[in-house]
């Protein structure tokens, strides 16, 4: 059916080298802080590339040209940023809750890559695999709340207050719909576990299979996950022209830094889970017809890489996010919040009864 | 209504105030105590009309300061400038024009930084320009500050 | 700390905070500091604090000649720079009687009429960063900058040019002058459609302003508003039109007024003001006038004793310049009547009620200008 | 013997011997902190009078300083690193100014942008409000001449600001000598 590269024979490989060596529990500890760290790199990576992006993006946007004298191309000017930002001097105003103001950014940073654990990367390749990766996800990402309140709350700054009193109320409410876009997914594939997930997408993607249904899902999820990273034209927690910078005014050096970094690790794990459940993760593109012509067009599609698949689309819905940001204006906070509760959980509603007839009836491809 | 209308209109309900003519505008000289009332007549009668206060301004005729209303009916489009005198130097006070027309509020403000004249009911009275420490009134011409300014 | 069941309802009473929409504010453009207080997300109270950029323009103007103060007047409303100072020269011109020639007077309208432009797409490109949208800073400043060529090729500086003086202009306009302005004026026609594109047409923009900001008319007369505020909320007060000066009579353009009163009517009227501008000047580039473009004035001015006024509309307001002179060589009192400064009230009468991104988004209409306030 | 070769985009040498293959980099503690420093320095979105609209158009698409890495201009003091002072300072705005320049984190450099803030500029005689220059506040790296300065002046004054960063010491703070009010 699939005749990639398996990760899993790289990956048992590593097994019986340590296993040969230490003893099994530590072959364990050694395997999880390995995984860690390679999915902590390779996050790092895709966090460097989406900086770059997202000034070259916007440069484009905007007639100029983004940052070009920093190394060949500007390459290097992210690096520049983040070294500067680690030696900067990063103090704690006094009249601040210190213990969760210097807590506030671990927890923020701390969540978005515990959402990390259960995305599966490539065939075989999938730090946790559990069958209740995608419930494991969403639940993850609604802490993020907690750290953002303790951030605005902490520095005693009645401006933070407001962004972190805004963004409080803006992620719970958007959790609502991003939860039921993913559940129509579920209901479609009928796994909860992302490597099973993905595994469904064998015969073509489920934004192609599940027609009407997976494409109100896949727009609702990109918009409500565009709101749950605080990004424009949602961002009135760190809204510039009101509130000054919003919950992280009081944050400098690399405080601010990790902020800065939770908000790119937030964009990119949400467009990873987005082509996770409708644009099949790795899964290259698989027609679901049987003629010979068509399997000869999925067996072509099996020669690209399955990494060069999931970053792709991954790449694409943050192309589409930044894309929004240089656009549009923002909302109101009472714009906000009617959009989501008279709007989009509606629509969510409806079409995860659409997506159960077709399921039932079997419509879906 | 023309500007001759205007002068002999005036002429017949204010005859007790001069008239005066200066390079564009008729003058109406009124004294301090009956400014208010003066320039509530000339607003609420349908005939003059004046509801557009466009600028209040102050002028030191260095002993007796100045008050002068430049004030237009956005009506008839005719104006008028309506002028007291304050003899007194030390602490001068007027009444507030502010219930007529609220854009006084912020030109007796700054009248009252700029001059030291006090507004008597005005909302809130206060420096707006200058920090609240500041010693003298600097547009009168008797304000000394020799490090600054160079005669 | 007692359960909440007993706690009785004043102990639960929420209680309002005082913001600062500080001196340094992106908001503010320039150091005008809002004392706001707030009840969660709406207004209930404003109270500007000014003087944080207070030069003493008044002061200095006493001690300088009447040809020397006027290069201050264009560092008070640093977007209507030539307007300003075609304002002095004109109260100089009519107290001393000079004659002003034609073609001095086509120039001056034109670079009035230009500058305008500048203003109106700089406050657009900040009136929609505001609101949120960063993009059309960049086409506002986009089209600006090829004005701000054409002002430089001209008069020799981009913002502050001093080039209007009692008597004409200070030097006669580059030969291809013509021609220039109306390629600058043809590319800044096409370039409205990405005006309409980015931000007229945008569903989000039109619901961030319409209906939000309200300014009655009579409130709008008796707050002393002028310029595209006052014209919002249906008062008709543009001086080019109810005082013409320098030829405006002789040009024929409408005076756009809207009864709208609300942050969407203040938008639409600068946008078509915009218009009006460039029709203005295609009319004044067809018969240009020929010949001197300045009359010779001896060095030392001594204007006859009295008072005068005089108003202009720049792009915020009427500018009234009002100068008592006794006879000497330097004016006895020099007053200038700025629009930002009466307009500045009309927020204070808006923004009770308002939610602070409402209050952000009409401070932008109301378009401010720090240093015009505070002088 | 080694054979040395300077990098044209990073501060330090490759250093290869004569067979060209064992090819590293070396560069100093300063070389490199001082690299970063200078090429992402953060502006403060401060401006009070007419040159706040000559840097407004040095930000735009025409002089776009954005080429340099300066692009992200943040409102709040904590996170800028270099506060360019663009515009006439008043008696009434210098406790402020020094307020924002005491909040601001340490490697931190000021530019006065324009001749009001270099030296009180036109209103240097006969204004009893305006404070005559920003040193006699804050310790200036950079002055800016010009009412208001064009926008390739302020470049050219931040591309000197880069210039000194890369030549100063990068862990010890240098204040020029005339110490702030």
């Amino acid at each position: 059916m699939i005749s990639m590269i398996q990760y899993s024979d790289i990956t048992s490989l590593i097994h019986q080298t340590l296993s040969a060596s230490l003893s099994p529990v530590a072959t364990q500890i050694t395997e999880i802080i390995l995984s860690a760290l390679l999915a902590f790199i390779v996050m790092i990576v895709c966090v460097i590339i989406m900086v770059y992006m997202e000034r070259k993006v916007a440069g484009f946007m905007q007639m100029r040209l983004g940052p070009n004298r920093v190394g060949p191309f500007g390459t290097f000017q992210v690096f520049a940023d983040v070294l500067k930002l680690l030696l900067k001097e990063s103090f704690t105003p006094n009249s601040a809750d210190k213990f969760m103001f210097n807590l506030a950014p671990c927890i923020v940073l701390m969540v978005t890559l515990m959402a990390l654990a259960p995305i599966s990367w490539g065939p075989g390749l999938v730090m946790w695999d559990s069958n209740i990766g995608i419930l494991f996800i969403t639940a993850i990402t609604s802490l993020s709340v907690i750290g953002i309140l303790m951030a605005g709350w902490s520095s005693n700054n009645k401006y933070s207050l407001l962004g972190a009193m805004r963004s409080g109320a803006q992620i719970v409410s958007y959790e609502l719909s991003a939860g039921l876009a993913i559940v129509t997914a579920v209901i479609l594939s009928g796994t909860i576990s992302s490597v099973g997930m993905v595994e469904s997408q064998a015969d073509g993607w489920w934004i192609l299979k599940g027609h009407i249904p997976a494409m109100i899902a896949f727009l609702t999820y990109v918009i409500s996950s565009t709101a749950e990273c605080n990004r424009a034209p949602f961002d009135l927690a760190e809204a510039e022209s009101e509130l000054t910078a919003g919950y992280h005014t009081e944050y400098s050096g690399m405080k601010f830094g990790i902020f800065y970094l939770n908000e790119y690790i937030n964009m990119g794990v949400v467009s990873i889970v987005a082509s996770t459940l409708f644009l099949g993760g790795w899964m290259p593109l698989h027609l679901p017809f049987n003629n010979e012509y068509i399997q000869l067009f999925n067996h072509l599609m099996d020669f690209i890489p399955s990494w060069i698949w999931l970053f792709g689309k991954m790449f694409m819905i943050i192309f589409f996010m930044m894309w929004f940001r240089w656009t549009l204006p923002r909302l109101r906070i009472d714009q906000l919040l009617k959009l989501e509760w008279k709007y989009l959980l509606p629509i969510n509603i409806c079409n995860l009864i659409l997506a159960t007839a077709i399921s039932i009836f079997g419509w879906h491809l | 209504m023309s500007k001759d209308e205007l002068k002999n209109y005036l002429g017949q309900h204010f005859s007790e105030f001069s008239l005066t003519e200066s390079f564009d505008f008729t003058e109406l000289h009124v004294p301090k105590e009956n400014i208010l009332d003066v320039l509530k007549q000339l607003k609420e009668s349908p005939a003059t009309a004046f509801d557009f206060l466009f600028c209040e301004t102050a002028v030191d005729r260095n002993p007796a300061l100045e008050l002068v209303y430049h004030i237009t009916s956005t009506q008839y489009r005719h104006d008028l400038v309506v002028k007291t005198v304050l003899e007194d130097r030390e602490n001068p006070v007027i009444e507030s024009v502010y219930p007529l027309w609220t854009a006084a509020e912020l030109y007796e403000d700054e009248i009252y930084d700029m001059f030291g004249i006090r507004f008597s009911n005005h909302p809130k009275l206060r420096r707006i320009m200058l920090t609240d420490e500041w010693v003298g009134y600097p547009l009168r011409k008797d304000y000394q500050d020799d490090k600054m300014i160079v005669k | 700390m007692e359960n909440i069941e007993n706690l009785n309802n004043e102990q639960l009473m929420t209680e309002e905070f005082v913001i600062n929409i500080g001196p340094q504010h992106p908001a503010t453009h320039g150091v005008l500091r809002v004392e706001v207080t707030l009840d969660g997300e709406t207004v209930k109270d404003i109270l500007p604090h000014l003087g944080y950029i207070h030069r003493g323009i008044e002061k200095m103007s006493e001690h300088m000649g009447y040809k020397q103060s006027i290069y201050l007047t264009s560092r008070m409303d640093y977007l209507s720079a030539h307007i300003n100072n075609h304002a002095c020269s004109l109260l100089i011109e009519k107290a001393c009687g000079i004659e002003v020639p034609e073609r001095a007077k086509a120039i001056r309208l034109i670079m009035d009429e230009l500058q305008r432009l500048t203003s109106h797409q700089l406050w657009w490109g900040s009136c929609a960063m505001d609101i949120g949208a960063v993009t059309p800073f960049f086409v506002g400043f986009r089209d600006r900058e090829r004005i701000l060529d054409l002002f430089e090729a001209n008069t020799g500086n981009r913002l502050t040019m001093n080039y209007i003086v009692p008597g004409g202009v200070m030097r006669d306009v580059l030969p291809n002058f013509v021609s220039d302005v109306r390629d600058v004026i043809d590319e800044v026609k096409s370039n409205f459609k990405d005006y309409t594109k980015l931000i007229t047409g945008n569903f989000i923009f039109r619901h961030r302003t319409q209906g939000v900001g309200y300014l009655t008319k009579e409130s709008a007369i008796s707050l002393g508003c002028t310029g595209p505020v006052a014209r919002a909320s249906g008062v008709q007060c543009d001086i080019r039109k109810l005082y013409p000066y320098d030829g405006y009579d002789k040009l024929d353009f409408k005076e756009i007024t809207d009864p709208g009163c609300d942050s969407w009517a203040r938008y639409f009227v600068r946008m078509e003001e915009m218009k009006q501008s460039i029709h203005i000047i295609e009319q004044l580039l067809e018969n240009f006038p020929e010949g001197e473009s300045r009359t010779k004035l001896k060095g030392v001015l001594r204007v006859p004793a009295g008072e005068y006024y005089q108003r202009v509309e720049t792009a915020r307001g009427e500018l009234g310049v009002f100068m008592v002179s006794d006879g000497s060589t330097k004016p006895y009192r020099l007053k200038y009547r700025t629009p930002c400064f009466s307009n500045l009230g009309a927020v204070t009468a808006i923004g009770k009620g308002l939610k602070i991104a409402d209050l952000m988004a009409t401070m932008a209409t109301i378009d401010l200008i720090v240093p015009d306030i505070d002088r | 013997m080694d054979v040395k070769e300077n990098v044209p985009e990073f501060p330090g040498e490759i250093y290869k011997d004569e067979t060209g293959k064992t090819n590293f980099l070396v560069s100093s503690v300063d070389a490199v902190a001082n690299w970063a420093r200078s090429n992402s320095l953060w502006p403060l979105s401060f401006g009070t009078s007419c040159c706040a609209i000559e840097l407004m158009s040095t930000v735009s698409a025409k002089y776009d300083w954005s080429r340099f890495g300066f692009e992200v201009m943040r409102a709040s003091p904590r996170q800028c690193d270099l506060i360019i002072v663009a515009g006439t300072i008043t008696h009434k705005m210098a406790p402020v100014l020094k307020r924002l320049y005491d909040q601001m984190p340490e490697p931190r450099y000021v530019i006065a942008m324009g001749s009001c803030a270099v030296s009180g500029g036109p209103f240097f005689y006969n204004s009893y409000a305006v404070v005559r220059g920003v040193d006699n506040i804050l310790p200036v790296d950079v002055y800016i001449p010009g009412c208001p300065p064009r926008p390739e002046a302020l470049i050219q004054g931040m591309m000197t600001l880069q210039e000194k960063i890369r030549k100063s010491k990068a862990y010890v703070i240098q204040k020029p000598h005339k110490e702030a009010i």
